[in-house]
């Protein structure tokens, strides 16, 4: 327990527990869950598949977004040749027909790779609000530790049920090693 | 056979696969009295071409089966121990080929132009005649289907010894022979199928072309394979076996091979499109004129296009139904993939669809369905002693 | 890929003294088909002598004049004489109003009887200040630059008596209707007639001085040289 | 662990990458613009100085002299020829013998030594061009050279860019006169001029040549 | 991934070895990979290694600038040959680029965790590979500061690349590969870079991987949609490598040179890139891991599997060869059974049979399980994987040029000191970027070696970071 009665009254955000291993962690956020917490998120040094369902992580919008931008990127690359080959620069090569549908097939597929691709990267970026260097989770000194071997819950604190002393509580009741405050 | 094997497939089950094993070989009985029909009526060309398709596809799914047992012996996976006991018993099937292949052998003179009384005055053939020879041919055919009767036999035996004695070095012998069975597939496929189907057109070559096939065997035993899979899966003991996960890297597989057979397919066509050699381009002239385009263009289409789409969507891998109709559809493409190979080569004009070019896949895969539904019955459906069994089973579990 | 080590026409170099890429023909090269058998077309010279008459200039032209032959011969006068000489012949040119020396009027007796031979000696080979002007002028063009001195000098010495009334008529008025785009030039007397003011049949040999008609697309696709035969008629 | 960023690296990373990636785009048009289409890069409108400082404007326009006067084998050649010094000297062996500015002219004569003209309309040894057939098919000088005959020192006036010749090879019908207005200097184009062009491109049997052997041959 | 809620399952093969040994777990994971990059003093050794590849960078950029100002012929390239090393070297820097994204992508698709501690060394062998192929074609190019004609865009020329021309496939390919691959890579590098940022010492670390890291903190919703574009990217990225071998097999198969135009060229090319790519990973990771003592985490069983790999692709590039042969005397072509004939028996003869040697007999070896698991003589073998991919591109792109159809137009071919220096240089330029690579970014991708720890736990007591030793 870090938290001090000097800074009760500042608004922080949230409230973070430790735990020392994946197991634990997966349990806290289900009876987070129960206890009717739904602002939260955990953090952990790899991906956890548990927690999919105490936390809602259902986002699937990412590959939509693919295969937007891949339907994008193949009638790009394969309109893009058809017009030039026929409009904007026509050429008889060896008497084959302007649109080649074989010639064309090679560029279209790295066009469509490619849109897809960077999609996929960019997407996932933007859907996770990265680059962001300064977040408040970075405040609480152990949490070095979550990109190394550290499971952490934090407790947000716009989440309705949240109370600063309450939630704390509730939170060390789960078996964390440590519970500390998040800064703002 | 062990009598408490948990595998052992349900007297349910047996019944099921009786039942379809009689309806197969009722299908397979009229479908072959209507070839005979047919050998009387009409020209003994169209019987022969006709009589290749069907014989051509179904081998291939034999073969195929075989294939697909030594590659997932050779890379392990959830998906193969559960499919291994139907390839075994699809590849048990060559030995129906290997009768099956004797119309063929009979009809050399008829089918194949090189064999064509006066056929020497063609350059091309008389420069390899070394080769296409019909006793050679004969030989070849006989040697062929020798050596996969032979890894058909050692890998079958040695999986139904491990079932009884579980001795480990079987599990090792069944691998080691396996990674040589493969490159003895493709060698001997490659050389068969040169020998079969491309020697239709005696001045026409491709080096891609044996790959090519290969993949569509595989490919068609992989679906068929998958079909009779779930075909099974409500009845013990399969039931409550197959998880969602098994039929998703099932899918996927199909997928793959899908999407491989339309890049060896379209590697060959771009090449020899582009090249646009006389040798060459004969082939894709036949094939792409007088109304074959449209047959290209549903191959296109519908052998990979609408497979690829499909199976795309991780939802229809996952559940039965759906796979199982996907799995059946692509047979029937693969039909269509297996005459569009031989068909053009001799109806150039146009496009021709004899009644005979239906009866003789049918009929034949009547026999084959047939004798394939009774090698299934004959063994336990997983294979009880097999190493990774129970990782297997546990493939998917955890969700 | 930009500039190419070869050499170009006009081209400089180091190689050679006169640090030209262009090198001069080696002498005797005769280019194919040109061998210049044909030495009247080419020199104007008569080979068959009638010096006895004091000049060995040809006296007739080694080529068929037609109406074409005077439209070039027209255009490339405009282009490599008037200067000098004047659109009309009259020896006025924009040059000579700068300061060159005034060549000699074709419409002098002198001139009028020269031979043709003698016109093409003096574009061949120079004459007093002019320099010549074969490298300029191909010699089928000088032969057709002679054949329009010829059809200049008889426009500006036709006898009013020879015209129908029709053409009488026809003929302009000094001053009245300038040749189209040549408004500054000042000294204009009188502007040729037009060939169909002759009443000329179409592509008959127009007799000499026969004036031509405006410019022609023909023009710039000169007839094939004539045969060294038919020259001589 | 302290906070390695402060808050507002926030905003400034976000910032940053959105001027980043505008600035990477301006960039590249502006070296686009710069390096490709700039006057720097085609040489357009810049006048050359030459060794001799010919007025074209004084000889076409003040004395009338035909531009085939001096550049003969436009008409039958690939190459409009610069004059000898001959050519030169028809007339001024006669007017302006001591201007000090013809010295190196009459030197030239003398010596039979070439003057040192600097090209001004330099193609790319990779590009063939033949002056003969565009002035057979009715492509007027001014349309490549411009207004030479106003043009005391002579300056290139096209980019000579690919697009360039391509604007005219793939629409003829835009540029094309009558044979007897190749050389005219300020012809003015008839208002219905794509009509008369595609008419004269019936008559003089024009074809689009847009084919990379055209040019590069 | 799930969580190994039970300890991964040893595989059949227990002399082979574990994915991960035993001893490790998510601390020591960390701290060892971390430790490479952060702690290590940079040893003698390294710096060796690094001098002597600075030397070779130092020579390609002294050959290259003699090249620009000369032009290609400096090259022992002409007719008929107008296709030398440049060529050569192109296909076979790009084929060894194949294998970091094969490894990272199908394996990941097929759940193969096997892979997790050699994707991120693979990877970025492949992007310093491309790196290097890319430069060939600009070199070949000759006017290579005007590379960017090849890129379709709004030009003064008012044209187009020639899109139906397999060479400007190559621009798409190569550049899309190069593009994905990086992605890729730093996708996977993103959890990394956070876990240095954590363990930095000094300011300017914290920053410089801060920055790297772009804010991760390893948030669950994060994971979540980091781990389904890594799976698509994954997915994105398989058929690309394909293609990308794929494109450079039409390069020379879209020809009608004999020995070039064959069907079978776009399987065989990129079996043989995937070879090819194996051999390097394994000539380079086996002493890597000696040195840096990785032997836990880069099992035997890695070892053995892409062995394995190795022995597949050789079998389906023989596969390749056999056909050509038979095909080019099934053929009845005067053409193609002249090429085939004379590469067996013309005056290139013993590349080819060195090429057999290297490439068909040698992997052969790689039956037997002892080879395989024997780091010697695997070494030795995929160094001569990798000298026989080089003679294959060799022996393709020489025998096939040196014979043109009329005789009068035979040559031969003769690489000449600035061909060797420009290739040597490269080999330079590549182990110039891997000994960097090294040092600043964990060999090993250490939040996807986390999953296979057993059990998924810290250390029972808390581990203090030992600097690491030096070489």
């Amino acid at each position: 327990m870090s938290h001090s009665e000097t800074i009760e009254t500042t608004p922080i955000y949230g409230i973070m527990a430790e735990f020392t291993n994946p197991y634990d962690l997966v349990t806290a956020a289900e009876k987070a869950k129960a206890a009717g917490y739904y602002r939260m998120d955990a953090y952990s040094p790899y991906p956890i598949e548990d927690l999919e369902e105490p936390l809602d992580l259902h986002d699937n919008r990412i590959s939509l977004f693919v295969l937007l931008a891949g339907i994008c990127g193949a009638t790009f690359g394969f309109g893009f040749l058809s017009w030039v080959n026929t409009v904007s620069y026509p050429l008889n090569i060896a008497g084959r027909p302007l649109i080649s549908a074989p010639m064309f097939i090679p560029i279209t597929f790295e066009c469509t790779i490619l849109a897809a691709g960077l999609t996929s990267a960019i997407g996932m970026l933007l859907l996770n609000g990265l680059p962001m260097p300064y977040h408040p989770v970075f405040n609480v000194p152990r949490f070095a530790r979550a990109s190394q071997d550290g499971f952490f819950l934090c407790i947000e604190s716009v989440d309705p049920k949240f109370d600063r002393r309450e939630t704390a509580l509730f939170l060390e009741s789960l078996g964390a090693e440590e519970v500390s405050e998040v800064a703002n | 056979m062990i009598a408490d094997n948990p595998y052992t497939l349900s007297p349910a089950a047996v019944n099921d696969l009786r039942k379809h094993q009689s309806t197969a070989l009722i299908v397979g009985i009229v479908g072959m009295l209507a070839m005979v029909v047919g050998f009387f009526l009409t020209e003994h060309g169209q019987f022969m071409r006709s009589y290749l398709v069907g014989f051509m596809f179904w081998t291939g799914t034999a073969m195929g089966c075989l294939a697909l047992m030594m590659i997932q012996y050779m890379s392990g996976g959830a998906w193969g121990m559960m499919i291994r006991r139907s390839l075994e018993a699809g590849s048990r099937t060559i030995p129906l080929m290997m009768l099956l292949v004797i119309p063929i052998l009979a009809g050399v003179t008829v089918l194949y132009p090189w064999a064509f009384p006066g056929a020497d005055h063609l350059k091309a053939v008389h420069d390899k005649r070394l080769y296409l020879n019909v006793p050679f041919f004969v030989a070849r055919a006989i040697l062929f289907f020798g050596v996969w009767c032979l890894l058909m036999f050692l890998l079958n035996r040695w999986s139904l010894e491990q079932d009884r004695t579980g001795d480990i070095n079987l599990a090792r012998k069944l691998e080691k022979l396996s990674g040589p069975g493969i490159v003895i597939y493709a060698f001997t496929m490659t050389f068969a199928v040169t020998d079969w189907v491309m020697s239709l057109d005696p001045t026409w070559f491709s080096t891609v072309y044996g790959l090519l096939l290969c993949v569509g065997q595989c490919l068609s035993a992989l679906a068929t394979i998958v079909a009779v899979l779930i075909l099974m899966a409500d009845k013990p003991p399969l039931a409550g076996l197959i998880t969602k996960r098994h039929l998703h890297d099932l899918g996927k597989l199909m997928l793959a091979l899908t999407m491989l057979w339309a890049y060896l397919s379209f590697s060959q066509l771009i090449l020899i499109w582009s090249g646009n050699l006389p040798e060459e381009i004969s082939y894709y002239i036949n094939r792409l004129n007088g109304g074959w385009e449209w047959v290209g263009g549903i191959l296109l289409a519908f052998h990979f296009g609408f497979p690829f789409l499909l199976l795309l969507s991780q939802a229809l891998k996952k559940n039965p139904k759906t796979l199982r109709i996907i799995a059946c559809y692509i047979i029937v493409i693969r039909i269509v993939d297996v005459f569009w190979l031989v068909e053009p080569n001799f109806n150039k004009a146009h496009f021709q669809l004899h009644w005979l070019d239906l009866a003789a896949p049918i009929g034949i895969g009547g026999l084959w369905f047939s004798y394939f539904f009774y090698q299934l019955r004959q063994r336990p459906i997983l294979p009880v002693n097999a190493p990774d069994l129970e990782k297997a089973l546990n493939h998917g579990r955890h969700h | 890929m930009h500039d190419q080590p070869r050499y170009k026409p006009l081209g400089e170099t180091g190689f050679f003294a006169d640090k030209r890429q262009s090198r001069p023909l080696i002498p005797g090269t005769v280019a194919r088909g040109d061998l210049r058998e044909a030495t009247e077309f080419y020199t104007g010279k008569n080979t068959t002598g009638s010096a006895a008459e004091g000049t060995d200039d040809l006296d007739y032209f080694p080529i068929a004049i037609t109406k074409e032959v005077i439209e070039r011969g027209h255009e490339r006068f405009d282009v490599f004489c008037s200067p000098c000489h004047g659109r009309l012949g009259n020896g006025l040119g924009m040059i000579v109003q700068r300061g060159m020396k005034q060549p000699p009027s074709y419409h002098t007796d002198r001139l009028r009887t020269a031979r043709p031979g003698h016109f093409y000696d003096v574009i061949t080979n120079g004459y007093g200040a002019m320099y010549n002007y074969s490298a300029q002028v191909s010699p089928r063009d000088r032969w057709a630059i002679v054949s329009y001195i010829r059809a200049l000098q008889y426009s500006q010495n036709v006898n009013k008596t020879n015209l129908t009334p029709e053409q009488l008529a026809k003929l302009p008025v000094p001053g009245a209707r300038p040749v189209p785009g040549e408004e500054s030039i000042p000294d204009l007397p009188i502007a040729p007639p037009s060939p169909d003011q002759m009443n000329l049949p179409e592509g008959a040999p127009l007799p000499p001085g026969a004036p031509p008609t405006p410019m022609s697309p023909s023009i710039l696709n000169p007839p094939p040289a004539a045969k060294a035969g038919e020259a001589k008629q | 662990m302290p906070q390695i960023f402060s808050f507002s690296s926030n905003s400034y990373t976000r910032v940053g990458i959105i001027v980043g990636l505008i600035t990477l785009v301006g960039v590249g048009g502006l070296l686009f613009q710069l390096g490709a289409d700039s006057s720097y890069a085609t040489n357009e409108g810049v006048a050359r100085v030459q060794p001799v400082q010919f007025s074209h404007s004084h000889h076409v326009s003040s004395m009338g002299v035909d531009c085939r006067y001096c550049h003969t084998s436009v008409e039958n050649s690939d190459f409009a020829n610069i004059p000898p010094t001959k050519t030169c000297m028809n007339c001024h062996s006669q007017i302006w013998t001591g201007s000090p500015e013809l010295e190196l002219v009459r030197a030239s004569y003398r010596t039979d030594s070439s003057i040192p003209w600097v090209r001004v309309h330099d193609l790319p040894d990779f590009v063939y061009f033949n002056h003969s057939i565009h002035v057979k098919k009715g492509v007027g000088c001014e349309t490549c050279h411009g207004r030479v005959d106003q043009m005391p020192l002579v300056y290139q006036k096209g980019s000579l860019e690919m697009r360039w010749c391509l604007d005219c090879h793939r629409n003829p019908q835009k540029y094309v006169r009558p044979h007897s207005e190749v050389l005219t200097m300020g012809y003015k184009y008839p208002p219905n001029q794509e009509e008369v062009g595609l008419q004269l491109i019936k008559e003089y049997k024009i074809q689009r040549l847009e084919t990379c052997n055209t040019c590069h041959r | 991934m799930a969580i190994p809620l039970q300890p991964i399952e040893l595989p059949d093969e227990v002399p082979v070895g574990p994915i991960i040994g035993p001893e490790e777990n998510l601390t020591t994971v960390t701290d060892k990979l971390a430790g490479i990059v952060l702690r290590r003093k940079t040893g003698y050794g390294w710096l060796m290694g690094f001098g002597l590849a600075f030397c070779g960078t130092m020579m390609l950029l002294m050959a290259m600038t003699y090249l620009f100002l000369k032009g290609t012929g400096i090259w022992g390239i002409n007719m008929p040959v107008a296709w030398g090393f440049a060529i050569v070297n192109f296909v076979w820097w790009i084929g060894i680029g194949h294998a970091g994204t094969l490894i990272s992508a199908i394996l990941l698709l097929l759940n193969q965790s096997w892979r997790n501690a050699i994707n991120r060394y693979a990877e970025a062998m492949t992007l310093f590979a491309v790196a290097c192929a890319g430069l060939f074609p600009i070199m070949h190019m000759g006017r290579a500061w005007l590379a960017y004609w090849l890129l379709p865009y709004p030009n003064t020329m008012q044209l187009w690349p020639q899109f139906r021309s397999p060479l400007d496939w190559d621009v798409f390919a190569v550049s899309t590969y190069a593009t994905i691959s990086l992605v890729f890579w730093y996708v996977g590098l993103i959890p990394d870079a956070a876990s240095l940022r954590d363990q930095a010492e000094h300011r300017w670390q914290q920053v410089v991987y801060g920055i790297m890291a772009l804010g991760w903190r390893g948030s669950a919703r994060h994971w979540q949609r980091y781990e389904k574009a890594s799976l698509l990217l994954a997915g994105l990225a398989t058929p690309l490598v394909l293609s990308v071998h794929t494109v450079v097999s039409f390069d020379f198969a879209v020809a009608i040179i004999p020995g070039w135009h064959t069907t079978i060229f776009p399987p065989y090319f990129v079996a043989g890139a995937v070879y090819s790519g194996f051999a390097m990973v394994l000539t380079l990771m086996i002493p890597v891991r000696k040195f840096y003592h990785l032997e836990s985490l880069v099992t035997m069983r890695h070892i053995n599997n892409m062995a394995k790999v190795m022995l597949t692709t050789g079998l389906i590039v023989g596969y390749g060869y056999m056909m050509e042969a038979f095909f080019s005397w099934y053929s009845t072509n005067t053409y193609e059974g002249f090429m085939y004939w004379n590469r067996m028996t013309g005056p290139y003869a013993p590349y080819f049979w060195c090429l057999i040697f290297c490439n068909i007999i040698t992997p052969q070896f790689l039956w037997i399980k002892r080879v395989r698991t024997n780091l010697i003589i695997l070494w030795i073998v995929s160094i001569i994987v990798n000298i026989g991919m080089w003679l294959e591109r060799f022996v393709i792109v020489i025998t096939s040029l040196h014979r043109d159809f009329l005789p009068s137009s035979w040559g031969m071919y003769y690489p000449t000191a600035w061909d060797w220096a420009i290739y040597i240089g490269t080999l330079g330029l590549f182990m110039t970027l891997i000994y960097l690579f090294m040092r600043a970014i964990p060999m090993i991708t250490i939040h996807e070696l986390r999953v296979l720890v057993p059990g998924g736990v810290r250390s029972p007591q808390p581990v203090q970071p030992q600097p690491v030793k030096n070489i």
